[in-house]
């Protein structure tokens, strides 16, 4: 017996049940039963169609203009069910499309991949998380025995596209000329490589800097991006790392203004993208010093501990809701 | 073809009369009601498509027999522009929830087999069946 | 007036229409209307609830039971309503991600983008179609006045994984150490690149070349490529280009075995992708020798006729449907 | 509170149960056959979850007002295990095709107002509420 027979005789059954106890528990039955009748694909026209054939088996002297209307009801009913089979279908492609993107966000972690430098001169804490499946921000750490150098960059445009992007500027920052020394030469040169190989709609802000462990000095410069914090330790308030510089993609030769802290014992550099400080609430956009209140809170723990816990804080004030790729990273020096 | 017959589509009203001669047939060899509103409802996305698209152009009606098999065969022809992008138009999403109707994949889903020809500057000639089932149903 | 007011006024005068003519105008005019109400996003279950209120108010004497199976009709269509709405939020993010992936395809034909170059010694054509919207097969020609190098490469899937790898190994042959002149080396060096860079479930295959115009050789080498094709003028024959080499990304250390071809005047050089040879027809694959003979019927023309003449003759073989990238080159030398 | 009623979920005749009350109630206030089966449909995929997914709680009714809004909330407890992946809970795809129901984006649907709050190991509280339309429609 094919699903249709027995589709055919319960709902006789439960709607018969129905009429006659007029109880809940047949509408819940037939509530129960028509998950089956999806799940078996059956549209909802031939559900009328099977009404009318129960009512007209129930009641013999039924109104022949009651049993016409359900014809017209049916034939409502066509596109209904013509959109509803078209939902089946964009489901599957769908779930397809999703298992690529899931390959794909894997696969930019692996090549993404930066591990975090233990180091005795600073402590770091670093810590990205995409929006959707697919990360639109990176960060990169480079290290050479007497100096790190950080990336922190965020594509304009989210998911796919900004995949892309990100898996260009990797393979350009890994086969930098050497210029590293200098912060604001690596951005002209990132910026060239982007200009000349990304259509001009895509753009990428970016920041760069060098942690010196000699002179404990910190040479940065920015592209566009999302002003960091420098904390002084001794008189315990937050500073804006103030950058000027345009964002990388939009003129061929530009130079980058380059800039330099000297890092006391204790002091702190967090740099982030602007997933962090614009963390949308009910209420409107954080304030920037509602995020130094977060860091100033964890400011006991371990650098690692404290971009994980701050990310918490702010997932909570945004109601689990992740508008924009958030990245975190803080270095402090021991 | 003695058991042919055709409706010509010239107007809006052309698609009505295609619709009740497909209807009649359908009635005739024996399909239920929910599959005489299927083809009822391809044959109109069919005559409104030449309507709409080519201008004029002629639905016709052939019952079919293959081995045990019974059937309709409906076939949608015009000397309109063709279709440009054949991918795209069999492509789902589109038309339904537009408010634009079944479109071809509706037309597709509504029978049981489907077959289209195109050619620009040429014409159109679209010919799908449905087959009678064992059990009347529906 | 809202659409429902109007909706539930229409149709009773469509459904009253149809009652007393029994005409198929009505009908047609209710499907038509029924379209309106679908992109006005009325759910099934109110038109169920319309309908029932309908007949209650043309024929005030209907039995109390027909009433009541209404309300049973009603509570079974809920949960098609509901696959229903879900249909319009999946066409909605379906169309989102439709945006993204056109935006990442054309961003990937900005990056891959090659000329391709015109010479006095060589006539050369190319053409890559991809099946769905991003492309994972890639060409690129490299030119410096006395040798052309030629790279042909597949990775091993579709869609937006590939598109990563792509352009990863894009930017990984734009910085290639000095080592052009042996395209078995350059092999090697790029499977180290893919072996380390891309997790292990990705792979590519790849043919690069290079074509010397002082001694019209042209040496070569793969990574588990499909085998093109060597045309001798002399004999009017083909030739499969034979080669031996482990695809890219398997394991770190390979070396690749390096051919080398003396090209007479009128010879031809076919490079393809799988896509190409694996063309399947309704009576399964095209056999190789099709494809020559394909290719044969095309001599007359210039190389870059000849690849698009080859793709639609083969695209009519397919009926249209495209399964796998496409990817030809032609060289001929004159 | 006076205007509280409730209704225990131990087994599945609750859930008949919980929607009976449910639906007088939503009778009482005036919402018409349509939301009525909507509030119900609700009431019955909160009480169908806390009796699959907690083994035991309560679904609460009561009459809301708010300005000139009148409406009914629906509020079911559970000290169950809590959400895990409250995104992945209520993302649109997986439940309705599959049979399983209308899961928490077809609650969130059907009803006007929806708020969650869950904790691993504690439980979890959905608050819904559906508000009277001017015009008793459907
Ligand atoms: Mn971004
Ligand atoms: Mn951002
Ligand atoms: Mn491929
Ligand atoms: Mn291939």
């Amino acid at each position: 017996m094919d699903f249709k027979q027995i589709l055919e005789s319960s709902y006789r059954e439960i709607l018969r049940r129905y009429i006659e106890e007029s109880s809940e528990a047949a509408l819940y039955q037939g509530q129960m039963f028509s998950r089956k009748s999806i799940k078996q694909q059956i549209s909802p026209e031939e559900i009328i169609s099977i009404h009318c054939k129960v009512l007209k088996d129930l009641y013999p002297d039924i109104r022949e203009e009651i049993l016409a209307s359900f014809d017209f009801l049916i034939e409502f009913m066509m596109n209904y069910g013509l959109a509803y089979q078209e939902h089946q279908s964009l489901r599957d492609k769908q779930f397809e499309i999703k298992s690529e993107i899931e390959i794909a966000a894997s696969i930019q972690e692996n090549l993404l991949e930066t591990p975090i430098p233990k180091l005795e001169e600073v402590d770091i804490g670093a810590l990205s998380i995409p929006a959707k499946k697919i990360n639109g921000d990176f960060y990169r750490f480079v290290e050479d025995g007497k100096s790190i150098s950080i990336a922190i960059a965020d594509v304009i445009g989210k998911g796919i596209p900004a995949a892309l992007c990100m898996s260009m500027i990797k393979y350009a920052m890994d086969n930098l000329p050497k210029c590293r020394n200098n912060p604001n030469d690596v951005l002209t040169n990132l910026n060239r490589v982007v200009e000349s190989n990304l259509d001009s709609s895509m753009f990428i802000t970016m920041f760069y800097g060098i942690y010196d462990f000699n002179k404990h000095s910190f040479t940065y410069a920015a592209a566009g991006h999302e002003q960091g914090f420098y904390y002084h330790a001794s008189s315990q308030s937050f500073e804006d790392l103030e950058t000027r510089g345009m964002v990388l993609g939009v003129e061929p030769n530009i130079t980058y203004e380059q800039y330099e802290k000297k890092v006391k014992p204790g002091d702190m550099i967090v740099l982030l993208s602007d997933g962090v400080t614009e963390s949308r609430t009910e209420n409107g956009f954080i304030e920037r010093s509602v995020i130094t209140d977060i860091i100033q809170s964890t400011m006991h723990l371990s650098a690692q501990e404290m971009v994980e816990n701050i990310y918490r804080q702010i997932e909570r004030l945004q109601n689990f809701e992740i508008r924009d790729d958030f990245t975190l990273i803080i270095i402090k020096r021991v | 073809m003695e058991n042919q017959s055709s409706v010509k589509i010239l107007s809006e009203w052309d698609i009505v009369a295609a619709r009740q001669l497909g209807r009649n047939i359908a009635k005739e060899l024996g399909f239920g009601t929910v599959d005489q509103a299927r083809i009822t409802t391809a044959i109109s996305e069919l005559a409104r498509n030449i309507y709409l698209y080519a201008g004029q152009g002629e639905i016709q009606f052939e019952p079919v027999n293959e081995f045990e098999k019974r059937g309709l065969k409906v076939t949608a022809v015009d000397h309109g522009p063709g279709i440009q992008d054949i991918r795209r138009a069999m492509e789902d999403g589109f038309s339904t929830s537009g408010g634009l109707g079944a479109g071809l994949p509706g037309v597709k889903r509504l029978m049981d087999e489907f077959d289209l020809i195109t050619s620009l500057g040429e014409g159109t000639t679209i010919q799908v069946v449905k087959w009678l089932r064992d059990r009347r149903f529906g």
